[in-house]
């Protein structure tokens, strides 16, 4: 890590970049935040660590409102979010210094909570280079976990270690992915349609619409939102356990179809640990399927599925057909 | 507090719609009856109530008419937003609901007794002090002098226009100073903004200010205020935010330890200077 | 002072269930949050914090206030009869207003930590001064408290700094106190409300030793100075704070990660901000109250513009009212250390961090003098 | 539950009606007398294309049992294109539904020409029978609807 602060430190002393945008050592082992470091002083404080989760491409669109370069550690599957800002004529390419870090997966700390691990005082070998297990210093004894077993979900399904964009490179990445990536919304769709309502039901029961998913998501940066617009009928901020949790989370995944990098924030914010990828998730696997494989934020020219069409695109019967058998 | 039914101060009362004048053309008043015909309820001076059109939203408005009129409420509604346009469209028998009242008051029994009174209103400004000022004039004996300096953007956008000529300009030991901001056809009273106006005048600190317009007018009108030697505790105006509940708990009007809901919306200057700079 | 075994524990629950609500912790999709109990429900009375606080059970996220049904009645047709041209039908309306009934049902709030029955001590200040909400009042007449020991607190826990004993519940404004110790639920009622509970399922409790809970009590005492956040310091903060702490330059430091969502609110036991809204249906108007967050940017927004423009008011908005405006109106802090929001925050943003900002700052401060 | 007399049920279809065709279709069935039940709620949009998903999911939460789009055939759109992003639109959100569990019966696109007066009184007499037969809209409708 101190060569990685060594060379954003030369950054800024140089003058190629005005700030960086980047992670402050949190007050506890596994909290660092997303933070802006304008002076080279200032990176003591800095640090890139197995918990740097955050998807810092979103905070671009602000500091690309800046006056002169950011530079901006992104991990590989945060690139994809970041080049699809570009294509939406978000960030500003000019104004961004891409340092692309190198990522072995990211850790959810709720793991190690599942798996009874409390009171934490210390945890060590999180960073890039760390060993394959992790271990806990708590107020109820020691304790260690495997890397990978600690990993947040959507590293299960990495999309590759490769950065889709970046002006230079930090850091060894590895493709952390064990499982295929539609697996989980495959097990849905082979459930029965009561089956399935019971478990979306249950799910979206605990949303709190705390709005957490909409405003960490990076394809949602609609300078206001359908959903905060009360001349229609769409600001119910209810929580009702019926139907506004449902509307909200559909059109939300609706609103980001084609747009969607499958980042993985919604699913990592969520305070009730919904899996809200699953919905984002079910639209890419329909996109590929009917209109030909896309991954947004690979390349900031492609177009959108959702504003593109085929004289010979499929009817929307399809649906039932395929569901029926 | 409020007297809007036992069940529960968010629960309103309903109130009938039995007059409405178009003061200007985006601005008209409303004259509120319970359904019986009788008063909704009693208010002080510079208190609000929430109006309520179901079904579309419900706002915070200043009671216009005074608490010696005896028979309705008044409220003067500008035409600015969701609500108060469905409020312009409403006719004379049409039900909206009303809660309240709520906020305090001006101090007319207190402070203000016996003491020369400057009034100092811009556009719809001059909702909340007619209330002040009518209470004023039918409790003539118990104040000194009253000047009203009122201004808007056209002769067309005077509010109450009618009863200012009618009643405050023949009121007795009462000053009343009309101006427009801009030249118009057939004005010949004077022309020019609120706060130049005021310094034009003059006005001697023998008195207690009393303001209320858009913030930029307040902010002038303080300005020449002070330059003439006023104090900050001769002067009191009314602020404005969002709110919902009006009773000091949804927090959105919260200003330091402050609701605006609830301790205010009438302060004096030296109390707002005490607030976190945030309305 | 009375105890039951844990392997018995849902005889009390339906016990309990048969005459009141029951409402407690509850595992539902890998969660634990307050709720109603059902037979076949996993509760989770081991989980030290829920997701949600439960203020729930006093202040509902959502609520109706009262039904509005909304006539559209013609004009008397008299007016009309008669004449040979059409004439234009005026029509009006007439709306006819039905109040939400209140509560007047018992009800019982089972395994709340010390930390929440304060929070609702701080719900108090608020909904019961003038004037009272009564929607509130009756929840909180109706309800019971059960309160628990936090058996193994976590290092997310900050209680103690705003004078609450997590190890010891009947200091709580609860109605019984309960410690779970080697798998026996020990319980004192510490109330008439709690004797009243207490009597109403003796027959299922054993008498116990009165200091069966002691040793848990020094057990949980002690591990509470081990956690780091517990050593925070207040000073700084409180009445009077106003103006050395708003035109503070940290706040604009600070708020830049928030995302402006209201996580934190939401699982605050203490924030109380509400919104009131229309709800049509076709068969009326339901006028409802939700929480609503003074993170959000439409919190404060008016027709004409509003008074908290960016986020970084809206951040500061939060805290000063928790740890400032909030001590100078009621006297009393609005935030009870129960660390939900450390534990929450998208961005690892909190309370805690930000009293440690100014710590720091003053540090600085201090060093550069 | 709305019932006729004779206990059968009665839903209630929202049909969106593209001005050009389909509406023109819902007129031309009419004045040709021919019927379609009248269940079927038409509200008429300028485009299938104007089609916001929200639209949808509001009419099911109102208590809608079905929900049926009629646009221009594809080639046909009065707006070049309009149609062909309908399609894609409504083919994701169909899916989307019936991901969550709705019964897929409950949404349906179908073109309707100016011409198909005929088709478009079949179209809906199906439609009807088909929501008939799936019963009330109870997994995506809101409770506070229901009192």
């Amino acid at each position: 890590m101190q060569g990685l602060i060594d060379r954003l430190s030369a950054l800024l002393s140089d003058g190629t970049v005005a700030r960086v945008l980047g992670w402050k050592k949190g007050d506890m082992p596994y909290n660092p935040e997303p933070h802006m470091f304008e002076t080279a002083e200032s990176l003591k404080d800095f640090v890139y660590d197995g918990f740097c989760g955050a998807n810092l491409s979103k905070m671009m669109i602000e500091a690309s409102k800046l006056e002169g370069k950011t530079a901006v550690c992104l991990k590989p599957c945060d690139s994809y979010s970041f080049n699809q800002l570009i294509r939406e004529h978000r960030v500003d390419r000019e104004n961004a210094y891409i340092i692309g870090v190198g990522c072995r997966g990211k850790l959810d700390i709720d793991k190690a909570r599942a798996n009874g691990i409390k009171g934490i005082e210390e945890v060590s070998g999180t960073e890039l280079d760390g060993p394959d297990s992790v271990s806990f210093k708590t107020i109820y004894g020691d304790k260690e976990m495997s890397y990978s077993d600690l990993l947040l979900g959507r590293c299960h399904v990495c999309k590759g270690k490769e950065h889709m964009i970046y002006d230079e490179l930090w850091g060894e990445s590895k493709d952390t992915a064990d499982s295929e990536r539609f697996d989980e919304v495959k097990a849905l769709e082979a459930m029965s349609p009561a089956e399935r309502f019971e478990f979306f039901k249950k799910e979206l029961s605990k949303c709190i619409r705390c709005n957490a998913c909409r405003n960490v998501c990076p394809a949602c940066s609609c300078r206001k939102c359908a959903f905060d617009n009360n001349n229609f009928d769409s600001q119910q901020k209810a929580n009702v356990d019926s139907f506004e949790e449902k509307m909200f989370h559909i059109i939300r995944a609706f609103h980001v179809a084609g747009r969607c990098t499958d980042c993985g924030e919604c699913s990592r914010v969520c305070p009730e640990g919904i899996p809200l990828h699953l919905f984002n998730r079910k639209f890419i696997k329909d996109i590929d399927e009917l209109y030909g494989e896309f991954q947004a934020g690979k390349d900031p020219e492609a177009q959108s599925p959702l504003t593109d069409y085929t004289f010979e695109d499929c009817e929307p019967g399809i649906v039932a057909e395929r569901s029926n058998g | 507090m409020c007297n809007c039914g036992s069940h529960d101060s968010l629960v309103p009362q309903i109130g009938i719609i039995t007059g409405i004048t178009q003061e200007t053309p985006d601005v008209k008043t409303f004259k509120v009856n319970a359904p019986d015909g009788g008063k909704l309820f009693e208010h002080m001076p510079g208190q609000c109530a929430m109006v309520c059109i179901p079904g579309v939203s419900e706002g915070m408005f200043s009671i216009t008419s005074s608490p010696t009129n005896k028979e309705y409420q008044e409220f003067s509604i500008k035409k600015c937003g969701i609500l108060t346009e469905q409020l312009h469209s409403l006719q004379v028998g049409d039900e909206v609901t009303v809660r309240g009242p709520y906020g305090n008051n001006f101090p007319v029994e207190t402070e203000f007794k016996g003491k020369n009174l400057l009034f100092i209103a811009g556009g719809i400004g001059l909702a909340p002090l007619r209330s002040v000022i009518n209470y004023c004039l039918d409790n003539r004996e118990n104040y000194g002098r009253i000047d009203i300096l009122y201004g808007s953007r056209s002769a067309d956008d005077l509010v109450k226009l009618q009863e200012i000529q009618d009643v405050w300009m023949k009121a007795p030991n009462v000053n009343v100073y009309l101006t427009i901001d801009r030249e118009q056809e057939g004005w010949d009273g004077h022309v020019g903004f609120v706060p130049t106006y005021l310094k034009e005048i003059g006005f001697s600190t023998d008195c207690i200010g009393i303001v209320c317009g858009p913030p930029i007018m307040i902010k002038f009108v303080l300005q020449g205020l002070k330059e003439m030697g006023f104090t900050d505790e001769q002067i009191y105006t009314t602020l404005e935010l969002r709110m919902k509940c009006g009773i000091g708990k949804c927090g959105r009007c919260n200003i330091g330890s402050k609701f605006v809901c609830k301790d205010g919306p009438v302060f004096r200057f030296d109390q707002i200077d005490e607030l976190p700079n945030e309305y | 002072m009375y105890k039951i075994s844990l392997d018995n524990i849902n005889s009390l629950f339906a016990a309990i269930a048969e005459s009141k609500e029951l409402f407690l912790p509850v595992k539902k999709a890998g969660q634990a949050n307050y709720a109603n109990w059902t037979e076949d429900c996993e509760v989770a009375l081991d989980s030290l914090k829920t997701v949600k606080s439960p203020k729930d059970a006093f202040f509902p996220q959502f609520e109706t206030l009262y039904k509005v049904n909304r006539k559209i009645i013609p004009t008397d047709a008299s007016e009309e009869e008669g004449s040979e041209t059409l004439v234009e039908t005026k029509l009006r309306t007439k709306l006819e207003i039905t109040p939400t009934e209140l509560k007047d049902k018992d009800f019982v709030v089972f395994g709340m930590k010390s930390c929440d029955v304060k929070g609702i001590e701080a719900l108090d200040k608020v909904f019961l001064t003038d004037p009272v909400d009564n929607f509130y009042k009756a929840r909180r007449e109706h309800g019971i408290i059960v309160a628990l020991a936090c058996h193994e607190p976590e290092e997310s826990c900050f209680c103690t700094v705003f004078g609450v004993d997590p190890a010891d519940p009947s200091k709580a404004k609860a109605d019984v106190a309960t410690w779970i110790v080697d798998g026996e639920l020990y319980w004192k009622a510490i109330s008439e409300k709690g004797e009243e509970l207490t009597k109403s399922v003796a027959s299922l409790l054993s008498d116990a030793a009165d200091d069966a809970a002691d040793a848990e009590i020094s057990n949980i005492t002690n591990i509470m100075t081990k956690l780091p956040n517990t050593k925070l310091s207040l000073e700084g903060w409180g009445e009077g704070k106003t103006d050395e702490k708003f035109n503070s330059e940290v706040w604009n430091e600070l708020y830049k990660p928030c995302l402006g969502c209201g996580t934190c609110t939401f699982v605050c036991p203490t924030c109380q901000c509400y919104d009131i809204k229309d709800y049509s249906t076709k068969d009326g108007i339901q006028r409802y109250r939700c929480w609503d967050s003074c993170m959000y940017s439409d919190f404060t927004l008016m027709a004409g513009g509003q008074n908290r423009t960016s986020q970084v008011q809206r951040f500061r908005q939060r805290f000063m009212h928790k740890l400032v405006y909030f001590p100078d109106r009621y006297g009393m802090y609005s935030c009870v250390g129960c660390g939900r929001c450390v534990d929450k925050c998208p961005q690892s943003l909190n309370v805690v961090k930000v009293i440690k900002a100014f710590e720091n700052e003053k540090k600085e401060a201090g060093a550069n003098v | 539950m709305p019932m006729t007399e004779n206990g059968e049920f009665r839903p209630l279809i929202v049909a969106f009606c593209c001005n050009w065709c389909s509406y023109a279709g819902a007129d031309l069935a009419g004045s040709s007398r021919l019927s379609y039940p009248a269940d079927v709620k038409i509200i008429r949009v300028p485009c299938s294309g104007r089609v916001n998903p929200m639209f949808i999911l509001r009419a099911f939460e109102r208590g809608a049992d079905g929900v049926i789009i009629c646009g221009c055939h594809p080639g046909d759109c009065h707006y070049t294109s309009g149609n062909y992003f309908a399609r894609r639109r409504m083919t994701l959100l169909f899916s989307m539904l019936d991901y969550i569990g709705v019964e897929n019966g409950r949404t349906r696109v179908e073109w309707v020409s100016a011409a198909e007066g005929a088709k478009f009184s079949a179209t809906m007499n199906e439609f009807v029978e088909k929501i008939k037969s799936l019963g009330e809209n109870v997994r995506l409708g809101d409770l506070r609807c229901k009192d």
